[in-house]
């Protein structure tokens, strides 16, 4: 453990077993029988294919909109950045379906925009987008905070370091500014992913639950769970494919890591 | 199929199965009648080859209802509880909703009944775990009903938000019994079934309406009748739920 | 025609920078001063990473920066200027190699081109075969060395360095202050150099500009201003002995020293400030009759040209032998270590200090 | 923005847009009327009570477990570190409803370790500790990953210095470590406490809902939005007293800290 | 008895650090390099912050560290060592002052205390009224002046110090250097200085170790160590020229250079390998009658004593004057300004050299 007191790995075990052994148990209680029927259904499938498409749209753009966020952020003055990161912070609190509400309530055919995109021809909510949006809503916190602690810490003096050789801003960012905040960049998009992808709240009730436009996992296991009675067998099959792989995909993002300092 | 249903719009059932209906049909369903819709859905699909039954979009009815206000496109809406299809009505969305089904409560209990419950009264006793719904939500009503006439007092471990939560408390042994609705009951094989006496006379309809804003209103017309017809209630009637 | 033309304002609490810089195109200049005195911050400022409060900084005929008003602050990167850092700040994720093509890259060249110019600078700076190597896993020295390459191979219209051979042992940074020179040379570089240390001023740099708490107190050409030093910080980096004090009757006087002043002699009239500069090896020292300050004052004859008591604060072990210093005034005396054994002497102890009048140099005060 | 290039303040602009309108627009829809009522009704002052509660206990546990194990994780070789951060991971992309039934596996009477608990005389579900629990499961891949980031970002550069100097273990942990990643321990500080009063699924199964011991604010919500009532009018008034408490909690760890890096 | 007594082997790829370390209590002993020898490596090893490969570590009669085994590895806050690295890693949230009762604090000092003392030694280094600031807003000299009373102020058994004086100024490294050697003498610290320059070695330690590629090439009392360098590098750090050759009788000879070695003709035989060791300004020097280095040499007489032709390589501007540097052998000459211009030397031309055997002195190669 570094310089950090030896005993410390005791507490660090216990988090550890909290966070493994309920999987654990849930792994325990799979009808194996069942199991490859449960995740190779076409409807599994497809809310599989959909989870990922729009989970990795999702924080694609939350990289686009949060990267420059949590710059923004950064290197703000105290008062305005603890002001900004109090207004990021609100998504996270909010239950997520009450996010929803709130989507459906700005997008909603109710509403003053809802009513001006109709004009339009637009309709937002119960679309695949709606699913992308509500995901990026949820998640996009996650990378913006995660990302600005990893900017801060770095501080500006490898920038103005850059900024002596003559670099650009845009080189800067690629080259310094990112690289060195990579451990909080991954960090952030490892939460944004996992978020968006189980992200179920908000997207019940902006984007609806139609198969094969806007179920994905989490809502395919909220219908089996609620459906199929009480034996969960499916659910919880379902649940083991998302996690399986919303982790390889996790471990993809962990191999792409141009270049970690240190 | 003949019809023979005791209200008569489904009367006409029988006849429009000949009408070539197409497009799509897009149905929202609450989440307890998945088992009989995706069924009906599936015959009502073949009796009309060239019809498209968009796979049913299921969840709570209160989360279908804010959806439908809110310009979710459906032709069909089927709700759990009737105060629900008062909001779709309210909202202008739908005219003449009908009652197609029926449910009832049953004391569900994990499978072997461990803490061998009889019947409702055993609820009240104190070293039984009972879970219910939350009064907020239809089954919750209905439990706080039936145990206000049968003069039980219970305190209930949790007011579970909705009935799988309930089931799944009951399921995992983990509350020795709960109310919920019959249909319910039969779907979880984890969990056996004890009459409640008197709750056949607290029933809880489930309404249907073809949506005024249909983008199919023939297909959708002609389900709800299906729904209606005696096909449709057999089918209701197999998976455990009563008239309506 | 200047190259570079700065006034340069800045504020802090506590400290003010007001200084004037200038530098022909492809003059070096080189700046020392003592700790603290703005020396960073003066480089900082031309390079644009420090606002100017007031003031301007010119490069050719581009206005750089302006202050107050008009405020204009063109942006590092579009400056033209390279400045090698006080701390070099190599990019921790950036092998040696990479550090050094990344100022390639900044400015322009293409990858390959880059990757060749940084091998052959790491072959310059002899560091050849740790290219791959992180800057961690570098010593203190070649952490300095990948620097200083880093910012020379961008050979810039300006460069500006930021005491750039400190952490090196003599012998590289002798080969080190070479190939700065040759480079500086050779581009023709307009540059400006901070620096701790004599040598590299007179090595690299026309003209030294010596900063002291924010103000320039002497400039021009660098050894003059070593031969002159208008200071005491700019006679301690010459290594010289500087005492003021002022003529009077053709002669020097500082308190009880009196030394004959040869062409002082020639300042327009008695009274006049004058500087007496003089190298501490060229101080003769000896061991008064008397074994205390008190005895040895009482023994004193009278004021005689050219000799002084003093008293002994600090002896200091140097290469060439010890070094004694002494008050009042403040003096300093090199002698070999064997007559410093001989003499045994102590701090506290009187001694007698000769000064031959050729061996000094009078300046008169500015 | 420091040195980033100016135009990013674009999409930081659309990325705020995004987080804040929804927000507006719920605030919007609140019934004033009724909104008073609504939040001092003594179920919802319960909720709140509860859920503040249980969010900062959970919270505090999320940092007595989760400081060591993000320090093990920062400071391990990387094939470790990347196994590590995985297994942590995990609990994040299972939708909560799912680890509200593992967590039922794992403590339910049916399980063995439950069995273990019950002959101890000890119930964990349908306790206010189970709603600690789930919050703490929930909660917990947050402030590991954010803090992790950070403390790779630090390195150990300057624990070595600390060591140098003699410092032991512990002192270097508090006056060195964290103090330095102080931006990535406040970020994942806010992010573990807004999961952890936000959370809804895990707990629903696990804890169940009943007031004044297990319903939380946002179990409080779901239920007036799910309830027969024809508007959702104090589940979006229930929401905006949530999200008040909630940032102004925010707020205050934000004012605590205590030696700002830079 | 020895405080510290280490022998040290580090393997890395391209590095291997041997090397025998050993201080009496009190001791203060200068490490000195070239950049890259492996100093900091030594210096880490000793604080445990590097893992020994082989070897051991002993303070007093405590076994710090031993491997490869039975591996033993004190913990560094366990050691009663402190080590000032070559970055002084300020801790930038920390104040000066916090800073600096950091490590009083580390060793057990009360807050009161600390701060007591952080007060005083800031005021030692120069840095009164500061105490408030952030490393980040102190200039470079003053963040090492601070590093410099963090460690210092600790007084452990055994002091680090890795180039404790750079980036200062002559005139504060000065008023450091002797603050740093009273502390070391009231305190009694046994302590090991890397540096790179030669007054440091003198001023601060008894004993000077030398170090190349990892390997001691000589140790022993400072002076000595510096008036008969062993190799080019401590040559280089003595400012002195170092030639090897062989003494034949009674004659010191390498190539065309030939000396009458006085005392060294006392070498038991012929042939014996022998350095010659003299000052840059004691050698000679003039142009030759030939102005191309083909025609010198076709003019040139046969060898003569005390005289050969050199070929000039490069020119130094020094704050005394000029270095010539001439091959072969390679030779360094120092000349004033006014002579070299009178000279008019540049680098290729052909120059006669002169050096007196008696300004030589004659080492046997160990
Ligand atoms: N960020 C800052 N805020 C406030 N004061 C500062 C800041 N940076 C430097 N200073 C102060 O400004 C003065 C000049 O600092 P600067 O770094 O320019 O000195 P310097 O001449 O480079 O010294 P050194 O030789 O020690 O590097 C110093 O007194 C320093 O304490
Ligand atoms: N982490 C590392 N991994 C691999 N090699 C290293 C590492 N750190 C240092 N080295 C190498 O070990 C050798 C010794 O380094 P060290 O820092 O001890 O040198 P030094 O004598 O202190 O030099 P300087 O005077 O430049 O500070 C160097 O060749 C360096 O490149
Ligand atoms: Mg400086
Ligand atoms: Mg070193």
């Amino acid at each position: 453990m570094g310089f950090a007191p030896r005993v410390l790995a005791i507490p660090a075990a216990i988090g550890l077993a909290l966070l493994i052994l309920p999987l654990t148990a849930l792994v325990l209680r799979v009808q194996w029988s069942t199991l490859w029927q449960d995740i190779t259904s076409p409807e599994a499938l497809s809310a599989l294919g959909l989870s990922l498409t729009t989970g990795l749209t999702a924080t694609a753009v939350c990289v686009v909109l949060g990267v420059p966020l949590a710059l923004l952020i950064a290197r703000s003055r105290a008062r305005t950045a603890a002001v900004l990161r109090a207004l990021v912070t609100v998504p996270l609190v909010l239950p997520p379906m009450v996010g929803g509400v709130a989507m459906l309530f700005l997008f909603g055919r109710t509403s003053w925009l809802g009513g001006v995109l109709a004009e339009w021809g637009i309709r937002v909510p119960f679309t695949t987008g709606a699913v992308v949006l509500a995901q990026t809503f949820v998640a996009l916190p996650f990378l913006v905070l995660a990302l600005e602690g990893s900017l801060r810490t770095t501080g500006v003096g490898y920038e103005q370091a850059a900024a002596g050789l003559g670099a650009g801003r845009w080189t800067i960012l690629g080259r310094v500014t990112l690289p060195l905040a990579a451990p909080g960049l991954i960090a952030g998009i490892v939460l944004c992913f996992a978020r968006a992808v189980g992200e179920f709240g908000a997207t019940a009730l902006f984007a609806g639950n139609a198969p094969g436009v806007t179920q994905t996992m989490p809502l395919a296991i909220y219908t089996a769970f609620n459906g199929a009675g009480v034996s969960q067998g499916s659910a919880v099959a379902l649940s083991l494919l998302l996690l399986v792989t919303a982790i390889g995909v996790l471990l993809l993002v962990r191999a792409w890591r141009p270049e970690a300092p240190r | 199929a003949g019809a023979s249903g005791d209200t008569a719009p489904g009367a006409a059932s029988g006849s429009t199965a000949d009408v070539d209906l197409s497009g799509e049909l897009t149905i929202f369903a609450a989440a307890s009648l998945a088992t009989a819709f995706d069924e009906l859905a599936a015959r009502f699909e073949q009796r009309h080859p060239s019809l498209d039954v968009v796979p049913i979009s299921y969840d709570g009815s209160s989360t279908l209802a804010t959806q439908l206000v809110e310009g979710a496109p459906a032709d069909v809406f089927a709700s759990a509880d009737e105060s629900t299809m008062k909001r779709v009505i309210d909202a202008g969305l739908a005219a003449d909703p009908h009652p197609f089904a029926s449910n009832t409560l049953v004391i569900a209990v994990p499978s072997g009944n461990p803490a061998a419950i009889t019947g409702i009264a055993d609820l009240g006793e104190s070293d039984v775990t009972v879970v219910l719904c939350a009064p907020e939500v239809p089954c919750g009503a209905a439990s706080a009903t039936l145990l206000a006439r049968n003069e039980v007092v219970v305190s209930p471990a949790s007011l579970e938000q909705n009935v799988t939560a309930v089931l799944t408390k009951v399921a995992a042994g983990e509350a020795d019994a709960g109310l919920v609705y019959v249909t319910d009951a039969l779907r979880a094989p984890q969990v056996d079934a004890v009459e409640a006496a008197g709750s056949a006379d607290i029933v809880n309809r489930y309404p249907i309406a073809a949506l005024s804003e249909a983008g199919n209103p023939a297909a959708a017309a002609a389900f709800v009748d299906y729904v209606l017809s005696a096909e449709g209630r057999a089918v209701l009637e197999g998976l455990g739920f009563g008239a309506p | 025609m200047t190259a570079l033309d700065a006034h340069i304002v800045v504020e802090r609490s506590g400290f003010r920078l007001d200084a004037t810089v200038q530098a022909a195109p492809g003059e070096v200049v080189a700046v020392m001063g003592p700790s603290g005195a703005g020396k960073s911050t003066l480089l900082g400022v031309l390079a644009g990473l420090v606002a100017l409060d007031a003031g301007h900084v010119r490069l050719g005929d581009r206005e750089l920066d302006t202050a107050p008003r008009p405020r204009v602050r063109t942006t590092p990167s579009r400056r033209g200027i390279v400045l090698l850092g006080q701390e070099p700040r190599l990019f921790p994720h950036l092998s040696a190699h990479e550090n050094i093509a990344f100022g390639l890259r900044a400015h322009g060249a293409t990858k390959q081109v880059a990757a060749a110019e940084a091998d052959q600078w790491l072959w310059r700076v002899g560091l050849d075969g740790m290219g791959s190597r992180r800057p961690a896993q570098l010593s203190g020295g070649q952490q300095q060395r990948v620097a200083l390459a880093r910012a020379l191979a961008t050979s810039p219209d300006a460069l500006l360095l930021d005491e750039p051979l400190t952490s090196l042992d003599a012998e590289t940074a002798g080969d080190v202050r070479a190939l700065l020179h040759d480079q500086l040379t050779a581009t023709r570089s307009t540059a400006i150099v901070a620096t701790h240390d004599a040598v590299d001023a007179v090595a690299l740099a026309s003209r030294l500009l010596v900063l002291e708490e924010g103000r320039v107190t002497q400039t021009g050409r660098v050894r003059e201003v070593l031969a002159e030093p208008a200071t005491r910080f700019t006679a301690a980096v010459a290594g010289l002995n500087r005492v003021e004090g002022e003529v009077r009757g053709g002669r020097w006087q500082r308190d009880h020293v009196v030394l004959a002043a040869g062409d002082a002699a020639s300042a327009p009239s008695d009274g006049t400030a004058v500087a007496a500069v003089f190298r501490p090896s060229a101080v003769g020292i000896d061991r008064t009759e008397a074994d205390t300050w008190t005895g040895a004052l009482r023994l004193a004859p009278s004021v005689v040209e050219g000799e002084w008591l003093a008293r002994v604060t600090r002896l200091e072990q140097t290469p060439g032998g010890v070094r004694v210093r002494t008050v009042d005034p403040e003096v300093a005396v090199d002698l070999t270590a064997d007559r410093a054994a001989e003499l045994g002497l102590a701090p506290g102890l009187p001694v007698r200090l000769r000064l031959d009048a050729g061996d000094a140099r009078f300046v008169p005060l500015g």
